[in-house]
This record gives structure tokens, C-alpha cells and sequence, in this order.
């Protein structure tokens, strides 16, 4: 049973678990807005036609994926990767219940369907732009 | 005062959830047809809803977060989606309901007919969740809900005989012209209207929107306390009425009107003043409280932001989302279809939908991670469990039944 | 590399000869239920890369543990000890075990060690 | 590609739904011309008019004694000739096959023409401002309304 085997050496770092700690999680840019949902993670490639060479240096998280890749996660399938929409790993700050980005929502990709939903319609509707009362 | 009107968020979350068009209807039908019988399954209900609401409150006031980005997260992607879809879709039923249950009710008031109302009705629920502070929102529709009470005040005038109401209520039975199957179709659909679950994601939404942290776990506690089994009380006044007066005259209820004629017996025309303040205020209230959660529950699954804290511009996709739900309301509603039939059946329809919602609370509020010290102890736990099986058996049995019955008829 | 890609990919050993046949001896040993990943690689201002540190297989099932792979979270009865026996057996591998990463199958290395899964520091 | 387990269930989810949709709509819309379901047909129908009738009555009782307003009556008014519509439309939508269920179906749409006559009066009776002669006829003529449905559904239980 899992509580019998040996624990793994210990790591110099935090822990974090994809499906636990990353994946679905809610995503804040700097301010505290919601930019999106984990909707899943890239990591450098590694190559599928060729075993791995011992020793080689382990997939880093290069960034979170929204959009098209919440789709594919759920029907299956892949979208052409120029259509991913990325967030940085390096524009992320913290970890918690929540991912925390060091970076305004309103410059990353993730954010145009909110900018263009926004700009085109919302803001049009006269009291947009206001706060509620 | 300030405590009164801190129980605000939980009194709308309950009228909406309990007193809404479909379940006026569903109350004085089962009133009309079966008396006190099923009275249990709303107390076996309120209890339900107060472990689950306190539980997503609490989850909301401690770690922040609303119930649907708890369901994605625990649930993943899959079956994230499915209880979207399936809460969705009942939402979206409610919504075209209560703006029809509006229209209804202002029918009533005005003998105008209610077809012309629909616009009227979806056009001030709009403007209200575009412009007004949801703390003004809750507070002046709870209250004017508030004056359904005058079901009870009736019920008192119409001198009723307690022993035989208390008899039917105590001591259960299915009355001799109704069959098992149809007994037991409407024990789930109050099961299910008492239990939806837009009550939850309104109810932890709101406590998001009202800023609770865990300073506010009393509050929490005292909105559910107060709120919901103030609902159920609403809703068994409701059914004695109909129990008293329209069962002995052998009316079925199919309509609104029919609900008002207690009242209007029981209290005259004062009572039906103030029945119909409440009628508007309770079907308005939660034709907010569904719209709202049509635009959470899309928001929080696909991670936009939401909140009626925000300026509509920051919250874009979230206001649009309602819109469409609120034109695809009134695009339904002009087909002609009768609101009260779409919300018998979203009741049962929720049913379905029910285990899938209150199993990630559960979960999330056993999580340290996410709770701290604030983990559920163990009698909630229990009980829990218990409400899961239940809501499990209540769900499995809901299509068959209502396919069985035909719908209750 | 897309995690949604290698989640669920059916994980096997590698055929060992001479060895006394094991139960890592190249059969099937489940699925990649999870990945683990540790905050230890480059600094960047923000924070650090996130390594790699191994895969998380289960013999019986890829779904979700649901949060209870947790060894602390214990409530309610009878959820956890029902999705733990759902994943009875699984390990973790590290990245050093791991052979080949393709698109239909992970392979381990010979020899590798399964590691406790059991995630109960402090977070 | 991959074959993931999620997509597999999924797929079998469909034929079930659509096995569902299916027996709803058997449920729906049923089997028009055997002689049970004629006699369920009026007998449902027979039902839900005497509820109609009942509403009105209650509905003019309270409105003379004061205690209900004029658009309340007349909604309520409203409602229940829907109602009643309603039946007869269903019961007309019968296709009677045997001399018996004939003649069923005969005695039903007469009681429930009565009915909807009685309830126009109603309805008139509210919305003309010359009122008590006619309400009184308006109830009258319900309460005779009320026991010919009764008659019919004893005759049909007997």
C-alpha cells in the first residue's frame, strides 16, 4: 500500500501536485481580478520518438494554458500550439488556493475575450463604465 | 438593527429559493391535493440546505472562494462541466419562470395580461443587477418578500382545525385518490426546490460579494439560521392554506390566482395587498438571485470575473452572459409556454443535478488547505453523509418517477 | 509538452532478463494519475521554475484523487478511505526512473524505485 | 491520438439519453384511440373543469363578500376558462371508436360546454357595470355547471 513505500528523497523546494495545486485553479493577475482558470500547463518538450538519455535535465513548467486548451482537455484532441493561449510561468508569484500573477490582467493574451466583450459591448451599454448604486 | 439587516443576504437566498414562483405553485398544489402529508419533506429539506449553505458559506468566508470554483476544482474539467450544464440549464429555466412568475403576479394586480408584463419584468431585473448595490438589492427585496408572511396570518384567521392539519403533517400518509408514485414524484420535487442548488452558488457568491472573511462565520451561521427555515415556514404556510380552503372545494391548483384565494378568504383585501407585495417581491427576488447565478456559476467555472462589486466594464463577460440569459428568458416566454409548468419541472430537474454540487463542498470544507482550523467537526459530517445518500436516492429516482407519473398529473 | 497530454497515458516497466520475474517486470503498471512538481529550478524574479520531480501512477484508476492523496485530510468518512482504496497501490516515480515519455505510453527504467505518493508537509 | 477513459464513457452516455428522450415521449404523447385511454381522457378532463368551475365560484364568492379585488377575480375568471379549454380541447381531440365511449365522450363535451358557457357569464358578469342581476345568474348557472361535472365523474366511478 501507498503508506508502506519508502518516502522520496527530500526536495529543496515547495511541492506542487498538477492536478492538486495547478490545474483548475482559479488564476488573479496583480490587483486581485480574475484573469481565467487553469485550464492546463506546458512543459519543455521532450522528445516522444527516443528514450530519454540518463541524466538529462528534468521538464520545467514553461506556462499555464487557457482557452482552446480546456476544450481539448475535456473532448480530447490537440490544438496547433500557435493557438494556445499562454500565461507565462515566469508572470506567476504565487501559489495557493489561488495562483496569484505579478502582472496586470489587462496586458496578457489570456485576457482579450474580457478586453473585447468590454470595449465592444459593456462599455457601450450607457452605466458600463460605472460603479453599481 | 445592523444584525437584522446582516440577515438579509440569507432571507432573499431563501425566498428565492423557497417562496419562487414554482414553488408557490408546487406548495399549493401539494397543499390541494395531499394537505399536510408532505409537510416533513420540506423540515427534512431545510435542514439540508442550511448544512450545505453554512458549509459554502463558511468555505467563502474563510478561503474566499464561491462554490463553482470549488466544483471545478475538485471535480476537474469533466464533471465540472456536466453539473455547468445541467445547472446551468436549470437556471436558465428558473430565470424564463420567475420573469414569467412577475408578470403573473402583476397579472393579479392589475388584470393586465402577463404576456405584456414579460418585458417589463426583464427589463427591471436587468437594470437592477446593472446598476443597483447588491447590498440595497437584498435588503429591499427580502424585506418586501418578507410580507409573504401574511400566508400565516391567514392561515390564523381561517380558523382552521389544528388537530387534523397537525395530524396530517405528524402522521403522513398518501390521501386515498392519490397514488404511491405521485405521493412520492412530489416529495422529490420539494425535496429538490427546497435543496437546488442556485441557492448555494447565490448564497457563497454573495458572501464574496459582501466581502465576509472569517470574522463573518457568525453571520454566516445566522443568515442560514434565520433564512432558510424561515423559507420552509413560508412554504408550509402556504400548503395549510391550500390544504384549508381549496382541497375541501375540490380546486387543483394549476395557477397563481388560485394561491391568493386563501389569503384572500382568510384576510380579505388587506391580506391580498399584502400577498401581492409579496408575490412580486419574491418571484423579482429570485428571478435576481437565478439571473445571478446563470452569470456566477459560467464566470466561476471558466475563471472571469464576476461580482456585482465591480463595475460592470470589469466584469464584461459575466453582464453578458446575463443579458443573453435574460433575452433568452423573454424569447421563451413569448412562445406563449406556461412559466409554471417550466418550473415544475427545473425542480425536478435539479434534483438531478443536486449530488454533483454538494459533494465538492464537502470535500473542500473538510480541506485544510482551504479552511484552516474552520474544518467541518464531526456531527456535520455525519450528517452530511447522511444528506448525500439521500440526495443520491432523491436524484436516481427523479426521472423515473416523474416519467412514471406523467409529471405528478 | 502538454500535461492534459501525458495524464492518463497507460505506463509500463521495462522488460528486465534474468531477473526473477518482479512485479515491475514490463507489464503494465497503471496510469499517470498525477505530476509532481517542485519549486527548485531557476529563479526568475517572481518565482522559481517548476521542475519536475516525477509521476504519480496509479494501478487501478486515473481520476481524480479528489484532494485526498493528502495523507492529513481524513474527513469525511467514508470518501477518503474509498478513494484511497480506489488508488491502492499507486507510486511515485521519479524523473530519473523514467525511461521514454511518448505519445501513447510512458516507460520506466529497470530497476526503478516507487516511491510513497503520501503528500503531508505542510503547505 | 490518445484514447482517454473520459471520452469512451461519454460515449456511451449518448445511446442511454437518447433511450431516455424515447421513453419520454411515449410517456408524452401516448396512444390515442384504445377505449382506457378515452375514458382516463375524460375523466381527467371531467376533473380538472370541476376545479375550474370550483375556482370561479370561490373566486365571485369572495369578490361579493369584499375580500377579493376586481383584477384578482378576474384573473382568477381568466385562468380557469383556460383551464377549462384546455379539457375540452383534449376531449375533443378523441377518437371515439365503440358506440359506448361515444356517448362518454357526447355527455363529457355537453357538461363541459355548459361549463365554459357558465364561466362567460362570469367573466361578462365582471367586466359590465350593471352587476348584480347578472353575477347572480353568472353563479347560478356555475352551480348547475358544478353538478352535472359531478354527476358524470359518480357515473364514471361507479
Amino acid at each position: 500500500m501507498t503508506l508502506n513505500r519508502k518516502p522520496p528523497p527530500p526536495a529543496a523546494g515547495r511541492i506542487l501536485d498538477a492536478q492538486l495545486h495547478l490545474m483548475d485553479r482559479q488564476v488573479l493577475d496583480v490587483d486581485a481580478v480574475p484573469v481565467t482558470t487553469v485550464d492546463d500547463l506546458e512543459l519543455t518538450d521532450v522528445d516522444p520518438n527516443a528514450e530519454i538519455p540518463p541524466g538529462s535535465p528534468a521538464p520545467v513548467i514553461i506556462s499555464l494554458l487557457t482557452g482552446p486548451a480546456l476544450g481539448t482537455r475535456i473532448f480530447g484532441g490537440r490544438p496547433p500550439s500557435r493557438r494556445l493561449v499562454r500565461i507565462p510561468w515566469t508572470d506567476v508569484s504565487d501559489v495557493s488556493v489561488v495562483i496569484r500573477l505579478g502582472v496586470s490582467g489587462e496586458h496578457l493574451d489570456a485576457g482579450w475575450v474580457q478586453r473585447w466583450v468590454r470595449d465592444k459591448i459593456i462599455a457601450r451599454i450607457p452605466g458600463g463604465d460605472h460603479d453599481p448604486g | 438593527m445592523k444584525r437584522l439587516l446582516g440577515v438579509a443576504l440569507g432571507i432573499l437566498t431563501a425566498i428565492g429559493g423557497f417562496v419562487d414562483i414554482g414553488d408557490l405553485v408546487t406548495n399549493a398544489v401539494v397543499g390541494s391535493r395531499f394537505g399536510l402529508s408532505l409537510a416533513w419533506v420540506v423540515g427534512v429539506g431545510v435542514v439540508g440546505i442550511c448544512l450545505f449553505a453554512n458549509m459554502s458559506g463558511r468555505v467563502a468566508a474563510v478561503s474566499g472562494r464561491a462554490t463553482f470554483e470549488v466544483i471545478r476544482e475538485r471535480l476537474g474539467p469533466r464533471a465540472g462541466l456536466a453539473n455547468l450544464s445541467a445547472s446551468f440549464f436549470i437556471n436558465l429555466m428558473t430565470v424564463t419562470a420567475e420573469i414569467g412568475g412577475v408578470a403573473l403576479a402583476l397579472q393579479l394586480a392589475s388584470s393586465v395580461h402577463y404576456l405584456l408584463w414579460i418585458p417589463v419584468a426583464a427589463a427591471a431585473v436587468w437594470l437592477v443587477i446593472w446598476r443597483v448595490k447588491f447590498k440595497i438589492m437584498e435588503n429591499v427585496t427580502g424585506l418586501l418578500g418578507l410580507t409573504l408572511i401574511v400566508f400565516a396570518v391567514a392561515l390564523f384567521l381561517l380558523k382552521p382545525d389544528w388537530m387534523v392539519l397537525a395530524g396530517q403533517a405528524f402522521s403522513p400518509s398518501v390521501p386515498g385518490e392519490e397514488t404511491v408514485s405521485a405521493y412520492w414524484y412530489y416529495a422529490i420535487a420539494l425535496f429538490g426546490a427546497a435543496m437546488t442548488p442556485y441557492e448555494v452558488f447565490f448564497f457563497s457568491s454573495g458572501a464574496v460579494e459582501e466581502g465576509w472573511s472569517i470574522k463573518d462565520l457568525v453571520q454566516s451561521r445566522i443568515n442560514v439560521l434565520v433564512g432558510f427555515p424561515l423559507g420552509g415556514f413560508l412554504s408550509i404556510a402556504i400548503a395549510a392554506c391550500a390544504a384549508v380552503v381549496l382541497l375541501p372545494a375540490g380546486i387543483e391548483v394549476t395557477s397563481l390566482s388560485q394561491v391568493v384565494l386563501p389569503v384572500a378568504e382568510g384576510a380579505g383585501k388587506v391580506g391580498l395587498a399584502f400577498v401581492l407585495v409579496g408575490l412580486v417581491a419574491a418571484t423579482f427576488g429570485a428571478a435576481l438571485e437565478t439571473t445571478l447565478s446563470s452569470g456566477y456559476t459560467l464566470a466561476q467555472f471558466f475563471g472571469w470575473s464576476w461580482g456585482k462589486f465591480r463595475r460592470p466594464a470589469q466584469a464584461a463577460r459575466f453582464h453578458l452572459a446575463m443579458i443573453i440569459c435574460l433575452l433568452v428568458g423573454i424569447a421563451v416566454l413569448a412562445t406563449g409556454v406556461d412559466p409554471i409548468l417550466v418550473t415544475e419541472y427545473s425542480v425536478v430537474f435539479s434534483a438531478i443535478a443536486l449530488p454533483l454540487t454538494y459533494l465538492p463542498i464537502l470535500i473542500v470544507a473538510n480541506d485544510p488547505q482551504y479552511m484552516h482550523e474552520h474544518v467541518n467537526g464531526r456531527v456535520v459530517n455525519a450528517l452530511a453523509m447522511v444528506y448525500l445518500v439521500i440526495i443520491l436516492c432523491a436524484s436516481l429516482a427523479a426521472i423515473p418517477l416523474m416519467i412514471l407519473t406523467g409529471a405528478g398529473s | 509538452m502538454i500535461l492534459g497530454d501525458l495524464l492518463g497515458l497507460p505506463v509500463f516497466g521495462t522488460p528486465s532478463r534474468g531477473s526473477a520475474a518482479g512485479e515491475y517486470d514490463g507489464g503494465r503498471l497503471g496510469k499517470v494519475a498525477d505530476a509532481r512538481f517542485v519549486l527548485d529550478g531557476q529563479p526568475h524574479q517572481l518565482t522559481s521554475d517548476a521542475r519536475l520531480l516525477g509521476l504519480i501512477v496509479s494501478p487501478h484508476s486515473s481520476g481524480s484523487f479528489l484532494g485526498y492523496e493528502r495523507t492529513e485530510v481524513r474527513h469525511p468518512w467514508p470518501l477518503p478511505q474509498l478513494l484511497r482504496w480506489r488508488h491502492r497501490g499507486s507510486f511515485l516515480v521519479l524523473w530519473e526512473d523514467i525511461a521514454f515519455i511518448g505519445r501513447e505510453e510512458v516507460q520506466l527504467r529497470q530497476g526503478f524505485t516507487a516511491y510513497s505518493t503520501a503528500l503531508d508537509r505542510p503547505e | 491520438m490518445l484514447k482517454r477513459q473520459g471520452r469512451t464513457r461519454s460515449g456511451n452516455r449518448l445511446p442511454s439519453l437518447a433511450a431516455l428522450a424515447a421513453a419520454l415521449a411515449i410517456a408524452v404523447t401516448g396512444c390515442q384511440s384504445d377505449p382506457g385511454k378515452i375514458t382516463s381522457t375524460v375523466d381527467t378532463a371531467l376533473q380538472d373543469s370541476s376545479s375550474a368551475v370550483a375556482t370561479a365560484r370561490l373566486a365571485l364568492e369572495l369578490e361579493q363578500a369584499g375580500k377579493l379585488t376586481h383584477a384578482a377575480t378576474s384573473t382568477a375568471l381568466d385562468n380557469a376558462l383556460e383551464e377549462l379549454e384546455t379539457s375540452r380541447k383534449h376531449v375533443l381531440q378523441l377518437a371515439p371508436e365503440t358506440e359506448e365511449t361515444r356517448a362518454q365522450v357526447q355527455e363529457a363535451l355537453e357538461a363541459l360546454d355548459q361549463s365554459a358557457t357558465s364561466l362567460t357569464t362570469a367573466r361578462h358578469a365582471m367586466s359590465s357595470t350593471d352587476q348584480e342581476p347578472n353575477r347572480q345568474q353568472a353563479q347560478s348557472q356555475l352551480d348547475q355547471a358544478a353538478k352535472s361535472l359531478e354527476a358524470l365523474t359518480q357515473e364514471a366511478h361507479q
